[in-house]
């Protein structure tokens, strides 16, 4: 069960995966479909159950795209 | 040796430097004229030359001065905001009367303003920007071969008058690519041959002659005075000798443009567009800002009832312009500013509203 | 839910103009975090350096004043005068403080100004397309040393966090890497040092910050911070130089 | 004067410059006049990019354009900025691969080219998507010789990159009308 939850304003990304690379349950990667205005690929998460809540992702992102939260606090 | 190359402009006028037989080079980056540091940092050293990527500005223009001084033929490279800040060494190249050629690819200002082209620096250029009194020689060239050509003979001119001569381009023909002929490669001045070539310059006595001292301080003003009235006759035969203009359609003009650099070829387009209906137009597209080509003036035929001053800037020329003029006919301006470029279809627009108003 | 990470609202609701990757945006937002932490925000004066953070004052939600090329320390200088209880810091870069503007920051800290300078470090020119900077690395490729730099042609890379720590009016001095979530928390540390320095007024605080410039090292972002940790580190070593006793 | 000018835009690394100095050298190796003008801007990735490019058989005044004889989307954002500046009876050629409106003018030609799609598909080399549509300007416009390229592609192409002449000749030739 998931101790956090991302939510991902995937218009301001611009798919440098500096976030995949920081996770350390290896649950997010760039959206291979989906092309944002800006023309890049935008990151998404491939299990959010697994999410942990650590904030690592949204330490290393500098476009501000990602925001934690604790669940069931 | 006349065949064409394809050379983005830059690159192009970093070229004809090296051909002309510039070897040193001193600049800080800047854009839109990076593409000239880059070159000499690749080629300069091929040829025996030298480059340094200086910690500022100023402190290339200080470079200059130093290697100028030494006898060394010397080319330095900024854009509007970095010729601001070199304006130091500058007024003190023209004080001692050391040749450098100095590149300004212009773009908008005031301030740090904006990196695109712009002519608001004819101000900066003809008007020293330096305190004391002394000028620059400036080139406008209009295409990038001109500019080539130019530079070539930017560096005659300073070593013959003794004095900085700046060559205003500006970021459109900085960035630009046209096919131009390169010029000619000339030997370059050894360091053995200096003392013959130039016995102004520093080169250590030897014990065979007078120490030189090069010095821009004077302490009893009676003998800066003395000074200043020794070189001042340069200038004087500089306006006589040195003033180039292009003159187009002049005898048949209504209308006489004035436009230098790259804002002339616009000029040009323009005047196409007004010919087709039936609108006569002119144009003198001074080729020197310093000296300004006052003569050209007086080549305006009795049909001209309207002169027009097509500027990247408030009005800076204009002044020359109306001075040239001596108050005989009306100016008028046609602008933009701040690194906005105007083109050909504007200019015909508002030269229409001009000649209407009156 | 309760908030475990929340964008500051220090930074402004605008994207940034920054090239994928680019540690700019964590360097600004931590600068950001740390004053709203302390309720500065309102009081804060900032000035932005030449260089691709010369925009810096659309995104960031202080009042901010741009300064010439390498001049800001100068500018703050003038500003911590008229507003000397307000929080300051300029925010440069590698050319615009360590080439242009080494007068003005060796001389803010030595007149032990009280405001805060954050040094980007990334080793190149960015906006201008990738030259040589003071900072650049020996065997580094630049647009102005393409064959990469040499201790001949340009001399050793400048280490500015050592140099400013020699001078006394300098009190606090750290360099720091936003290379891993870890370094980034530092980092942080770091800046609300800087700033409780500059409260107490203790003297100049100076911290560079080790960043990325993916577009001009010609890596991805990943590999960009790869190559900041096996390459920069260890020349640009991470330590606190300097400390004062009432912010430890 | 008879000054053909072509404008192209799109994003940055979609070789929209490369497509205008590819156009340049072959004007100046058949002897025209021509000038290549590119926007700049800060080194920035992701931005967006073009250029234009004067042909004529007499020099050039204005290397600018306000109005254009051609127009070349690569992506959509420049076919909705730009497809006003296209003269009446111009070209206008879109890069259909990733551009997916279609053209809102009727006094003009139109021509779809899925470049990326024929690049991969009959070229054999996705990223010569841009030398498709290199291909197609010249098939329509005939502004320069498809023959003329060979020798540009000589002189750009040197030391390692020879290899990549015959690619890049049969990606000039992948579009039909």
């Amino acid at each position: 069960m998931a101790k956090g939850k991302l939510i991902l304003r995937t218009d301001r990304c611009k798919g440098c995966e500096l976030c995949v690379a920081a996770c350390p349950k290896k649950i997010l990667k760039l959206d291979e479909v989906l092309v944002n205005q800006k023309g890049y690929h935008p990151i998404s998460i491939t299990n959010e159950d697994e999410c942990i809540g650590c904030a690592n992702c949204a330490l290393m992102c500098p476009d501000g795209v990602i925001n934690v939260y604790r669940v069931g606090e | 040796m006349t065949e064409k190359k394809l050379m983005k402009g830059n690159e192009a006028f970093a070229k004809a430097a090296l051909n002309a037989g510039c070897r040193y080079y001193f600049g800080y980056p800047i854009t839109p004229q990076n593409e000239i540091p880059e070159y000499m940092s690749r080629e300069l050293a091929k040829v025996g030359g030298a480059f340094i990527q200086a910690e500022s500005e100023l402190a290339a223009v200080n470079m200059a001065y130093g290697a100028a001084a030494a006898g060394g033929r010397v080319m330095i490279s900024s854009s509007s905001p970095g010729i601001a800040l070199m304006q130091e060494g500058i007024s003190l190249l023209a004080s001692v009367q050391l040749p450098v050629v100095i590149l300004n690819i212009m773009r908008g200002g005031p301030g740090i303003g904006s990196i695109q082209p712009g002519q608001a620096d004819y101000n900066q250029v003809t008007r020293g920007g330096g305190n004391g009194d002394y000028h620059c020689i400036v080139y406008a060239p209009s295409s990038i071969q001109e500019t080539m050509d130019m530079i070539t003979k930017a560096f005659e001119v300073a070593e013959e008058y003794r004095n900085p001569v700046i060559i205003a381009a500006d970021g459109m023909l900085g960035q630009m690519m046209e096919p131009v002929i390169i010029p000619e490669a000339k030997p370059a001045l050894t360091e053995e041959e200096i003392p013959a070539a130039k016995p102004w310059a520093l080169t250590g006595h030897k014990n065979k002659r007078e120490r030189i001292a090069i010095n821009s301080v004077w302490l009893e003003q009676e003998l800066l005075e003395d000074y200043i009235n020794g070189y001042w006759p340069k200038y004087i035969k500089a306006e006589k000798e040195l003033a180039e203009y292009e003159a187009v359609n002049l005898e048949d003009a209504e209308t006489v443009f004035v436009a230098f650099g790259s804002t002339a070829r616009v000029v040009l387009e323009a005047m196409d567009i007004l010919a087709k209906e039936g609108i006569k137009t002119g144009l003198i597209r001074p080729k020197t800002l310093w000296p300004f080509p006052n003569e050209a003036f007086s080549k305006i035929g009795p049909k001209t009832k309207q002169i027009i001053s097509v500027e990247l800037s408030q009005g800076q020329m204009i002044h020359d312009v109306k001075y040239a003029l001596e108050g005989r006919l009306p100016v008028a301006l046609i602008n933009r500013v701040g690194g906005m470029l105007i083109d050909p279809v504007e200019v015909a627009e508002r030269t229409k509203k001009i000649l209407e108003v009156k | 839910m309760k908030p475990v990470f929340e964008y500051t609202k220090g930074m402004r609701e605008m994207e940034l103009h920054y090239c994928p990757g680019c540690t700019h945006g964590i360097a600004h937002r931590l600068i950001m975090e740390v004053l709203e932490e302390r309720g500065d925000l309102g009081n804060c004066i900032a000035v932005s350096p030449v260089g691709c953070s010369i925009v810096a004052h659309h995104y960031l939600d202080v009042d901010m004043i741009e300064a010439a090329h390498g001049r800001a320390p100068a500018t703050a200088s003038g500003i911590k005068r008229v507003h000397p209880d307000s929080p300051v810091f300029t925010y440069q870069g590698d050319g615009d403080l360590a080439s242009i503007g080494t007068a003005e920051i060796v001389h803010a800290a030595h007149r032990g100004e009280k405001f805060c300078t954050f040094f980007i470090n990334n080793a190149i020119y960015g906006m201008t397309g990738g030259q040589m900077a003071p900072t650049t690395l020996i065997g580094q490729k630049s647009t102005t040393c393409v064959e990469g730099r040499t201790v001949a042609q340009a001399g050793m890379p400048l280490r500015m966090a050592e140099l400013i720590a020699t001078i006394d009016g300098a009190v606090f001095v750290e360099r720091v890497s936003l290379s891993s979530p870890a370094e980034i928390r530092k980092a942080k540390k770091a800046i609300q040092r800087a700033f409780e320095v500059q409260e107490k007024k203790l003297g100049f605080a100076f911290i560079e910050i080790l960043s990325t410039c993916p577009t001009n090292w010609g890596l991805n972002p990943v590999d960009s911070i790869e190559w900041l940790k096996e390459n920069m580190i260890p020349y640009y070593p991470l330590k606190q130089f300097k400390c004062p006793e009432e912010v430890k | 004067m008879s000054v053909k000018k072509i404008f192209i835009a799109g994003f940055g690394g979609q070789g929209v410059l490369l497509i205008g100095r590819m156009l340049a050298y072959a004007a100046m190796y058949e002897e025209k006049e021509v000038t290549w003008m590119p926007s700049y801007g800060p080194e920035m990735r992701g931005g967006t990019a073009n250029c234009t490019v004067c042909i004529s058989e007499d020099p050039i005044a204005s290397p600018l354009a306000s109005t254009c004889d051609v127009l070349v989307a690569m992506n959509g954002p420049s076919l909705d900025k730009f497809e006003s500046m296209l003269l009446p009876g111009g070209d206008l050629f879109i890069n259909s691969s990733i551009v997916t409106q279609k053209a809102t003018r009727t006094d003009v030609n139109v021509y779809y080219v899925d470049c990326n799609k024929i690049a991969e598909e009959k070229v054999g080399n996705g990223k010569t998507a841009n030398m498709v549509m290199l291909g197609a300007i010249i098939q329509i416009t005939n502004i320069v010789g498809l023959a003329i390229m060979e020798q540009v592609f000589e002189k750009v192409m040197t030391g390692g990159k020879t290899a990549l002449i015959a690619l890049n000749m049969k990606a000039l030739e992948a579009w039909t009308k």
